[in-house]
């Protein structure tokens, strides 16, 4: 499985900046086998670890990597959004993804991930660390008791992704109104904004036979 | 305030009424001066703005009195949970004590609603009488925000009696007189040290004694950096947030009218009042009015100078304020001007 | 506590002092104007004979507020024994304000220069819907379209594209008609 | 103040929920009396904007405080993923409405590593003076802002006067004064106008002013002072463990600033630059850092203007972006603090996911942590120190 990663990743073939590979080195020694795989996103090490091991990790960042500053904790739904409705076909304002569900860096074991990412400010590095999450039943451990400040990151993504974090003090409703129901951030909540009103984008222009019309496609429908 | 009603022997109930009308006419105009010159005007340029242009045509002199309207047309709206009775008198209690105010202050040697014996005090005892409706107004309209502010007025305005009573005793000490009147003649009939050419304006002794009342009448009428009871960034509007319309209304006459009293006290007590030194008889009650217009403005301003530009002391502070710093000073003041009067 | 030191408290005094007196910088809006800068996003102009119904701005708008419909016709050849042109006519052009996030990206991505940013602002409406402006309203906006302003030293010429063509926005010749 | 409730005291081995119900008992068996819960916003004046802070109160000191967000949350998150790199320019500028400019830097820049693409000089000096125009911008309107807070009315007029010199130039060269919508992926979309550097020289000698004027006012004003040292204190550690950011984490003696220390980004390692730190943590000491900020932004912007290079404003990129397969994390220091964006593109138009980290969102969430224990006035201080617009909260 490592081995497809690398692939997609794509930089991992290049060297490994030398802070980055400081940072793996220590985060290996204290981890071990935890780390599933690692990648390097333009000078950043990005690592995912086991989901047990999630809070362990961040206290090895705080602890042996000096990474004192939490930066964010959020999720990432790698399920292809499903193109539904009368108008998806002919929508070509909204970007086109893959259909197939392909996972970024340092790979993913199915559709839900957490990402988060740490900081040093006296070193000036930082770290992105990825754990898988079940799909049936996302759950992870709460980073709080070492990043007090992942309270609210961690109910915002409990709002948006529906991964319940062990160990939260509250989880509750961050933005959207207590009795809000779905999980907005999952692919498969669709925008209402883009359901509910026809495209304005169709050409509305009674071609000549024969004629393309103003139907010329800038591109975007390739995909 | 002609002097007519002096010229011409009526009946004192003739007299009564028309002092009535008298003070119940100046008040609202003091509030509207004070505030278009300071509120409107002053504080405009100082925010290099230039305030409202149009409504009058010269420099929007008309805005407030446009805006007086309005309120007036307001519905009178009245919280939910309020005690409509308490709620509904509260305004018309702070008003009321900014009137009484103005019945001792003289603006010539005749012309003064009532010239009593213990002018001071009773000046320094209604004034203070708005606590009681701004507590009504706080407690009446059943919301936090009001209370807050209420119970910060009512704690504030105690604590700042004392330096205010206190500032004008020297004064009093040093005039021999709790009278206004006597006051300002001991003021315009004083020497300094033999020459009469202005009069003796007690500023000159009692510098500390009007700095004192400045820092606390600015406690008193609850202007920065004292005006935590309707702190804007912090309470809305404190005691007030609840009133709209005319009783909203009440509340601004009451604050620029209580201004307008004590600016002309500070200029009665400190600065010789209507008191023009070789000015006497008719002429001084002719002149008196725009003299003692022109002496209150200058004291209004520096209050309100100060109101624009300081940000506003914590409760705490301010306590401390009161009680560490202004009460002893004034009462060193107190102690310092009777050893003098004693001494000389 | 930090109190008693007047000079903090005296130069505060002296700072609002000095700005009264040094005159005020408000603009009295109806009766004196500021010219917002030739580059000022306002509201979008449309050059109704350059369009050619091609619904790009339509499409890349963010917000879908551009409105757009239009029909074919058969014009007669410009020379004697040309081809018969088959024109694309504007039935409907609407953009609605009240959605519009003035990004410009309609005006950037109009391939023939239909489409022009002007720095007119004083169109405010009562009612919401009155904000839907149509291809007439649009139109007029024409007139306040400002020439294309000189770059700051060092800038690169701007090439002959579009630049130079909104320098002639106001021109009435049609510079690449509605032909298709 | 009992010592087990003194802010800046750190304190990560307790639970939150346990430290508040004790600091609660402890007040009520010193005082008996009963607490009242305050509702400030989401409509008030302290929390400019929809804020909803819930504090219970015992007398006019806070137990405990809760924020509530999401009064203006826009689901930006959600609607990236259905639109193109060039139409979310657009959105990020909303984000933190009043350095709109410098919220597209992070998101262009993402997209441009991802593509390998690099903009031209000229087109990078361009935009670190716009991004500092638009810290200045954010900072003038706080350093105003502040003293309206604390009761001083008229600094927050002189904030917005001097602020429009700057919005002004923002909107000649970019058309947008608000929304610029000027950075393009591989470069701008504009070139400067003519006379442009002149006037801004102009404006920022009057900001430069007008931070003498702050400093007169509120800085050396001793109330000032009274109502701001000593509250609010932020220990570096607490607030790095919250991810609190830019100027208020540099207000706890934190010598960090993403222009110098992150990865080099816009012309940030070729001008020079003061960062300042001040060691109190306080919101005193928050102010003077972003009055000194404000400053040195100024000075910037004219050692900019100096050495601003000759060239052509955009890289040749393709007429529809369309971005390679891949992951980037890209930071900035922006005026509230860190903005980073986590993009991850599928090789579309638009991009997959990206998570959109902004300053306000951190720097706000300490508040509970924060507030325990002050009093309601410096509860607004503290708010207005610690600066944060609303859309950088619920974006």
């Amino acid at each position: 499985m490592a081995d497809d990663e690398q692939q997609v990743g794509g930089e991992t073939a290049e060297p490994l900046d030398p802070v980055v590979e400081t940072l793996l080195e220590r985060l290996y020694e204290e981890l071990g086998d935890a780390v599933i795989d690692r990648a390097q996103m333009f000078g950043t090490p990005i690592v995912r670890v086991r989901a047990e091991a999630w809070r362990r990790a961040a206290e090895v960042a705080k602890t042996a990597l000096a990474c004192d500053y939490l930066s964010y904790v959020s999720g990432i739904d790698w399920q292809p959004a499903p193109r539904e409705g009368a108008a998806a076909g002919a929508d070509t304002s909204s970007p086109v993804q893959p259909t197939d569900m392909t996972f970024g860096l340092a790979g993913s074991a199915g559709r839900f991930q957490l990402v988060a990412h740490v900081q040093s400010t006296t070193r000036h590095w930082g770290i992105t660390m990825k754990t898988d999450v079940d799909e049936a039943q996302p759950r992870a451990l709460s980073w709080v008791p070492v990043y007090p400040g992942a309270e609210w990151h961690e109910r915002e993504c409990w709002e948006m992704f529906g991964i319940t974090f062990d160990g939260h003090p509250a989880l509750r409703h961050l933005y959207l109104p207590s009795e809000f129901e779905g999980h907005p951030l999952r692919k498969d909540f669709p925008l209402l904004a883009r359901v509910v009103k026809p495209w304005p984008g169709l050409v509305d222009v009674e071609s000549m036979p024969g004629d393309a019309g103003g139907d010329a496609s800038d591109g975007e429908s390739e995909a | 305030m002609s002097a007519l009603h002096l010229a011409v022997d009526v009946g004192w109930g003739w007299t009564l009424a028309l002092k009535t009308v008298v003070v119940l006419a100046v008040v609202p105009l003091a509030a509207l001066v004070l505030g278009y010159t300071f509120l409107l005007k002053m504080m405009s340029h100082m925010q290099s703005r230039l305030g409202p242009m149009d409504p009058g045509g010269f420099h929007g002199w008309f805005q407030l009195v446009g805006d007086g309207i309005k309120f007036l047309q307001k519905e009178d709206v009245m919280p939910l949970h309020a005690d409509r009775r308490v709620f509904a008198i509260a305004p018309a209690v702070v008003v009321v004590s900014t009137f009484l105010v103005f019945v001792v202050i003289p603006t010539g040697p005749k012309l003064v609603v009532e010239s009593l014996d213990v002018g001071v005090f009773y000046a320094l005892a209604v004034s203070s009488l708005s606590v009681v409706g701004v507590l009504m107004a706080g407690w009446a309209s059943a919301n936090k925000f009001a209370l807050l502010g209420a119970l910060r007025a009512a704690a504030q305005l105690i604590a700042y009696e004392l330096p205010l009573l206190l500032a004008v005793v020297g004064v009093v000490v040093q005039a021999g007189t709790m009278n206004l009147q006597g006051i300002v003649h001991a003021q315009q009939d004083g020497a300094i040290f033999g020459w009469g050419g202005i009069g003796f304006p007690f500023v000159l002794t009692q510098f500390i004694g009007l700095g004192l009342f400045l820092v606390a009448s600015q406690a008193e009428l609850t202007q920065t950096p004292f005006d935590m009871p309707v702190a804007e960034s912090e309470l809305v509007a404190g005691y007030m947030v609840e009133y709209t319309g005319f009783r909203f209304l009440f509340f601004f006459i009451a604050e620029f009218g209580t201004a307008f009293a004590f600016a002309a006290l500070a200029a009665t007590l400190f600065l010789g009042g209507w008191a023009v030194p070789w000015v006497h008889g008719t002429a001084a009650d002719v002149l008196g009015v725009p003299v003692l217009f022109a002496k209150l403005m200058l004291v209004a301003f520096v209050m309100f100078w100060v109101r624009f530009t300081y940000p506003r002391l914590r409760e705490d502070q301010l306590q401390a304020l009161a009680w560490k710093v202004l009460i002893p000073i004034g009462l060193a003041n107190v102690v310092v001007t009777g050893i003098f009067k004693v001494a000389f | 506590m930090p109190r008693g030191k007047l000079p903090g408290l005296v130069e505060g005094l002296g700072v609002t002092l000095r700005t009264m007196l040094q005159g005020a910088v408000t603009v009295q809006y109806p009766h004196e104007r500021e010219d917002p800068a030739p580059r000022a996003r306002g509201v979008i102009a449309l050059k109704e004979e350059n369009c050619t119904v091609c619904m790009l701005c339509a499409r890349k708008c963010p917000d879908w507020c551009i409105y757009i419909e239009g029909h074919k016709e058969q014009r007669p050849p410009r020379r004697e024994g040309g081809r018969v042109r088959n024109v694309s006519v504007l039935d409907r052009f609407d953009i609605d304000y009240a959605l519009c996030m003035y990004c410009g990206i309609c005006v950037e991505v109009c391939p023939f220069d239909a489409l022009f940013w002007s720095p007119e602002y004083e169109y405010c409406e009562p009612s919401i819907a009155n904000l839907l402006h149509d291809r007439v309203r649009l139109g007029e906006w024409m007139r306040t379209v400002p020439e294309q302003e000189p770059l700051e030293a060092g800038a690169e010429a701007p090439d002959a594209g579009k630049a130079k063509a909104k320098g002639r926005a106001r021109s009435a010749t049609p510079r690449r008609g509605g032909d298709t | 103040m009992s010592s087990t409730d003194t802010p800046g005291l750190p304190r990560f081995d307790v639970e939150p929920g346990a430290l508040r119900h004790l600091a609660e008992a402890q007040m009520n068996v010193e005082l008996d009396t009963g607490d009242m819960i305050l509702n400030l916003g989401p409509q008030h004046p302290a929390t400019h904007g929809t804020l909803r802070l819930v504090v219970r109160l015992d007398g006019e000191r806070v137990i405990a405080a809760d924020p509530v967000v999401g009064y203006m949350h826009r689901g930006y998150e959600k609607l990236t993923e259905f639109r193109t790199y060039p139409q979310i320019t657009t959105l990020v500028n909303r984000i933190d409405w009043l350095s709109s400019f410098a919220n597209e830097v992070p998101f262009v820049h993402a997209a441009e590593l991802l593509m390998g693409v690099e903009a031209p000089p000229r087109a990078r000096w361009i935009r670190t003076i716009l991004t500092e125009l638009s810290r200045i911008a954010t900072f003038y309107l706080f350093l105003g802002e502040m003293g309206l807070q604390v009761g001083a009315l008229t600094p927050a007029f002189w904030g917005f006067r001097d602020r429009e010199h700057v919005l002004n130039l923002i909107e000649a060269a970019t058309g947008g004064r608000f929304h610029p919508n000027f950075n393009r992926i591989g470069g701008l979309k504009d070139d400067l106008p003519r006379g442009w550097a002149a006037e801004t020289r102009r404006a920022m000698q009057a900001i430069l002013d007008g931070c003498d004027d702050f400093e007169s006012i509120l800085v050396g004003n001793e109330i000032f002072e009274a109502r701001t040292r000593g509250i609010g204190i932020i220990p570096s550690d607490v607030g790095a463990s919250y991810g609190v950011s830019g100027s208020n984490l540099r207000a706890s003696g934190v010598d960090w600033d993403l222009r110098r220390d992150g990865r080099p980004y816009l012309a940030y390692p070729e001008i020079e630059f003061a960062v300042c730190t001040h060691t109190d943590g306080d919101a005193f000491a928050r102010y003077w850092v972003r009055l000194q900020e404000t400053r040195e932004s100024a000075r910037m912007v004219l050692r900019l203007l100096d050495g601003l290079p000759a060239g052509p404003i955009m890289a040749k990129v393709p007429r529809v972006i369309k971005v390679p397969e891949g992951e980037a994390w890209v930071e900035t220091e922006n005026p509230l603090g860190q903005m980073g964006y986590y993009v991850v593109s599928k090789g579309a138009t638009g991009p997959f996911r990206v998570k959109i980290r902004s300053a306000s969102f951190s720097n706000v969430s300490i508040l509970p942590w924060l507030l325990r224990g002050a009093y309601v006035p410096d509860v607004v201080a503290i708010l207005a120190s610690l600066y944060f617009i609303l859309g950088d909260i619920d974006r």
